[in-house]
């Protein structure tokens, strides 16, 4: 379910950047509204349907272990479904570059990082590849090219434009991926790296999930431009926009906008409107009360990427049924169960492990600190 | 009066209420914005939201949108604002969400606010202050745990304090917003509700650049600032259990820092241990240890100690590991006892 | 010849956001390709001409005196006397407030700080208004509302949204008006700034002096979008490009856009078209010929902005006679050498002032080091 | 073979010749960039202009504009690309044009470069290389001037090495293109051209971490790095007329630094004085005085002295007034042999 063929791109029709509505394939009725491309036949539909409800089961179940309290953190990615699954499809995982931000998990599901490897890392157990340096949900996979997160917002931009011009230098056929919410189109970094990817026409592909929000922010605290993708104008690149609640419509214009930049014109730019339906994080639970109506999350929990897919296969004449359905959330959350229980049994990290990867080697001053702490540790074990 | 004084003074006066830190801040804003309109709070989420962690819970209700107002995700533009709206005549109070963020306003920070007196001479200042919290114990992981206020020492132009009781918050935070030069506030965020203590009701201000006797004592002078005071008052405890007398002192200023006090009590004590939580390398404490030494070398009984941070960056399992904690503290004045 | 009245606003015709091409009122023959507005009256102009001729002539000198070895560095703003002249006329000096930049001492000139003060600056004298604390080139007139200048490109963007923030605040009908190059518009604090200004609808003018380079890297080194105003679509205000050798056109424009940014409607950038003809500093003399063609430079000194105006004067039926235009140049290369003479009369500023203004009081740590180093001074002499 | 013997080896050797401080750097660069293709430099105007200071002259025209190349002008574009294609495989050298100017791209270096290996785990890495010209007399005024070292030294993750000899610049820059960590290479850059030496004619690189043992003495240890360096050794001909046996040390490298051998020194001669230029407090000296005075203390005959910057923004007209020159370093090697 979770491993992706090269990407075989689609047929590209006439999709145009600079759109005054966001591109849309599907209505929120599941109905086409536009010709829906061959490729999308039920089977297909169905196995990006179990994709993002693996993600949705996933995020629910974060939920629960922070309520054990055997996390510290979550921050979900419910109701962004079908930007992150359909993003993922443009990309070819393991030869494609992604420097992803912290609500990325359901984009790295998708792109076939183990959800043992997940878990692991919101544990911060040995298991974890980043050896349980971070807080939860700064993820990263070496073998999907799925960079290491840094909170600071925007931070991932210029390192991504980095990236896309070593393959170009290196004259691969490769392409990054970069990721960032709404409100970090705001920082000094977010243009730094956009500008300069622009000026050196580096293959580049800058994805902004716009959610609507950055915590209390919303998009219109957070800029007085029109739209997101705009900005795009700024740096000379196409800024595409698509209706991120359309797993169909994200997957044709990020696909679309991916083959642009792989076929060497430069960056591009794709705005996903979408919606937070959940708080913040776990630390934004009470508080995300204050600053938004229930109305509004209301009317965009009535939009769920989810059901719009499952609407459109009941339209293609293959829905999903009830318990079908009910089967697969059983089937998620006894693999979230598994997976945790593997994780847990390897343990946490100890002491040792703090003053390893500082450098490649250990200078003499971690050393030094390095016995300190073991005098203190195992002396107290005595 | 001394400052030890002043605190006796405190607890002794029946005009007083017990609150916690972050009550302590919330109080100096409220009462800050009610005497000067030219105050004005802004940063991510302090409107409705209140701040991350509440600071500013109750004050957009209080003193308006004008007021009290949340802006775009930039740290950069943040911080250029508050130097902006200083120069024309406001006073304003920025917050960084954490002091992990104010990476991106640094040249805001460094080139702007801290030159703008000096370069300008005198011609245009920059009285401001940014507030943010700071320090680990949370399990934030690289950027929700860092000390980053060597960084901000090492900059001329800049007052730098870090509070570690209710009445030391509050008043530094009026005397920060009420000085005529730019002030970094760190607060240290796992005291926000951990530490309780006295204030008075009326109105009162701590002097930047005061340091503070917490308790007096004869054998080792164990001197801290910020998120370690706790830990330093329980080494203080486990050692004055065992017959040795500590005297501890909270710096409570950073720039300026109040050597005077520092080198009269080692001057004492003969011994110094020195805790902070930031990396050790460059440390602020790197300056206090080479000036005890310097200024009070024949007193001295033993090296200055220091426990510090680790030089590593922040890790996430290990959280508490990484923190000096009361036996790190207390295994360190143990060594320079029995030097 | 250098205090403006308040500005009177020139009646404003329909100048147009986001024009494919700058607006321009005077060709470069020096005929008015659309009606003159009425203000520019022959006197007028000659007025503004003298402006013009001394800024010129000003940087000239500082050549001289850097040649002297009586300063240390100079950045002139040859060839830009149209941008910043004609700026200058659309801010009310001492009540509206300026951000410039390191370039921008053509625009102090025209503001009215007086060439005294700028001399003393540029010799680090004790007559220095900042005594003698920066380089030359990072004014500062308190008067003038002219802000003291950082050498740190694009720094001072966020600062003037905050300064046009607290004139909003404070209810005044102040603006703001921030000045940078080309090069500054790809930092991060640059859009840290705009966006801000954006956001809050804070009453600042942005304006882009286009010289085209910076240092050696050319306007398409710098950015792939089509040119700096469109950057504007990214925070939603107008973005106005305009002539910027063609006083008329950047006095009419910035009239224009200072005149829509006091009416409340939030910030405008406008961008003018010049060219650095000099080179980038002292620093660069020589450098210069490896990153641009001798032919460029010599199409833009053909394009001279002060030949302009004298040939709109001609045209005009009041030609500034060569006899008459050797006069103004003698009376400013008086002006400067009895300048220079004041200046230096002042002397330099000694050790003692090091300490000083770094707070508003002086910590012991200062009064320690001032001791020492007055011993040093001071001990040397005995 | 210890650092002052294999500095007597390369002056001994005929396969040497004399050249300046900015030609070691270029040519350190050119070679590394001829022994790997994925050694590529950017940065503002290093390509046609050959950068402010002409480190970078002649290498477009030898390596292509692929390989060396300007950038915008943001100094966060220019760490983060060099962050990014340093996990992609490249080996970027990127120039910063002052090292005032490493403020826009403050927060890529301590969130990425150094964090990089940590946070990943080991499976991502950024090695890296940021050249930038610091230090003052140059008449540069606040930002053309500042050494702002001290900030990096305290940002775990990042090695900080800076030169003061043609020698040194290009086998440190060479160790440092092939090492595996970031790290940030300060150039003193008044210096340049002042410093000369001999550099052998065969390929070689300098130990980061290590450093040298300038001239050996036995009655105060004289340690420094970067540009003071020529006036340590001024002091230390002073004193040596008067008699005084002056050993000096160049750190070279800030992190890791050679604890060890400036431990070795202060045991033998019992007395130390440090130099540098950056504003004193949470300067990186204060790491130094602090070791000494721990782990040397029973052999100090007198406290560790020092001589630093002021804590002043960097003025302009008092550009050689501001630096510690070899009279201050002087009188304070008096200090400490008087005490
Ligand atoms: C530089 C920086 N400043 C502040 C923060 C605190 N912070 C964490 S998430 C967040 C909001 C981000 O909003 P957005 O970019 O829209 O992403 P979303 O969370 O909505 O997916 C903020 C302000 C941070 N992580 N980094
Ligand atoms: C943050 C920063 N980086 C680099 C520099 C070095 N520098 C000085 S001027 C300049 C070019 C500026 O170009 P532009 O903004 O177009 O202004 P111009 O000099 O052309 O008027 C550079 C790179 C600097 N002053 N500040
Ligand atoms: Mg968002
Ligand atoms: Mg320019």
């Amino acid at each position: 379910m979770t491993t992706l063929p090269l990407v075989e791109p689609l047929p590209v029709t006439g999709i145009q950047p600079f759109t005054k509505e966001p591109i849309r394939y599907i209505g929120e009725d599941g109905l086409p509204v536009q010709p829906l491309p061959a490729a999308y036949t039920p089977e297909r539909l169905r196995e990006l349907h179990g994709v993002m409800l693996r993600a949705r089961e996933f995020d629910r179940k974060l939920i629960t272990l922070l309520r054990q309290g055997r996390t510290t953190f979550y921050a979900q990615s419910s109701g962004m479904e079908a930007t992150q699954v359909g993003l993922a499809h443009s990309v070819r995982p393991g030869h494609d570059w992604v420097w992803p931000y912290y609500r990325d998990h359901t984009l790295a599901l998708a792109l076939g990082v183990p959800m043992f490897e997940l878990i692991s890392q919101v544990l911060g157990s040995n298991s974890d590849p980043s050896r349980g340096r971070q807080m939860p949900h700064h993820f990263a996979a070496r073998k999907q090219n799925f960079v290491s997160i840094s909170s600071s917002i925007a931070n991932q931009v210029p390192p991504a434009t980095g990236t896309a011009m070593a393959q170009k230098y290196l004259g691969t056929d490769e392409i990054t991926i970069c990721t960032f919410g709404d409100g970090a189109t705001s920082e000094g970094d977010w243009h730094a790296g956009m500008n300069m990817a622009g000026a050196m026409a580096a293959p580049c592909l800058f994805v902004c999930e716009n959610n609507q929000w950055a915590i209390s922010t919303n998009l219109r605290g957070q800029t007085a431009s029109e739209n997101i993708h705009i900005k795009a104008k700024a740096y000379g690149m196409p800024g595409f926009y698509v209706d991120g609640n359309d797993l169909v419509a994200v997957m044709e214009v990020c696909t679309h906008a991916a083959e642009w930049v792989r076929a060497g014109n430069g960056p591009a730019l794709v705005e996903c409107l979408t919606y937070r339906v959940g708080s913040h994080s776990n630390a934004d639970a009470d508080a995300e009360k204050h600053y938004r109506t229930r109305e509004e999350v209301q009317e965009w929990l009535g939009r769920d990427p989810v059901v719009r897919v499952e609407k459109l296969l009941e339209h293609l004449g293959h829905p999903i049924g009830s318990e079908e359905r009910a089967n697969m959330i059983s089937a998620v959350h006894r693999e979230v169960d598994e997976q945790v229980i593997r994780a847990e049994a390897t343990g946490q990290p100890d002491w040792r492990i703090m003053f390893e990867d500082v450098y490649a080697d250990m200078p003499a001053h971690l050393r030094e600190e390095a016995a300190m702490l073991r005098a203190e540790q195992e002396g107290g074990r005595k | 009066m001394t400052a030890t004084q002043e605190r006796k003074a405190v607890v002794a006066t029946p005009e007083t209420r017990t609150i916690n830190l972050i009550t302590a801040i919330t109080e100096a804003l409220h009462e800050e914005m009610e005497r000067d309109e030219r105050v004005v709070l802004f940063g991510q989420d302090v409107g409705a939201r209140g701040g991350v962690f509440m600071a500013t819970a109750g004050l957009q209700a209080t003193f308006g949108k004008k007021r009290v107002f949340d802006t775009p995700l930039s740290e950069a533009a943040i911080v250029g604002a508050a130097v902006g709206m200083a120069v024309r005549g406001l006073r304003p109070v920025a917050e960084i969400q954490f002091a992990d963020y104010m990476g991106p306003g640094f040249d805001q920070i460094i080139s702007q606010a801290a030159k703008m007196r000096y370069r300008s001479g005198g011609q245009y200042t920059s009285p401001m202050v940014i507030r943010t919290p700071s320090g680990g114990g949370v399990k934030g992981g690289h950027h929700h745990s860092q000390s980053p206020e060597s960084y901000y020492t090492h900059t001329p132009g800049l007052k730098v304090v870090m509070p570690s009781t209710p009445y030391d918050a509050k008043g530094l935070l009026k005397a920060a917003i009420r000085g005529e030069d730019p002030v970094i506030f760190f607060e240290p965020k796992r005291l926000y509700r951990a530490s309780k203590g006295e204030v008075p009701n009326h109105d009162y201000t701590v002097r930047i650049g005061e340091g503070a006797i917490r308790r007096e004592g004869t054998d080792l002078s164990l001197i801290g600032y910020g998120g370690v005071m706790p830990d330093l008052e329980r080494a203080a405890d486990a050692l004055g259990a065992e017959g040795v007398s500590v005297e501890v002192i909270d710096l409570r200023s950073l720039v300026p820092w109040d050597k005077e006090l520092v080198i009269g009590s080692v001057q004492k004590t003969g011994r110094a241990v020195l805790v902070s939580e930031a990396p050790r390398i460059s440390n602020f404490m790197g300056e206090v240890a080479y000036s005890i030494q310097a200024e009070a070398f024949d007193s001295l009984l033993a090296p200055v100690g220091q426990v510090a941070g680790f030089d590593i960056p922040y890790p996430y399992v290990q959280d508490k590991i990484y923190l000096p904690g009361p036996n790190r503290i207390t295994a360190a004045c143990v060594q320079a006892l029995n030097y």
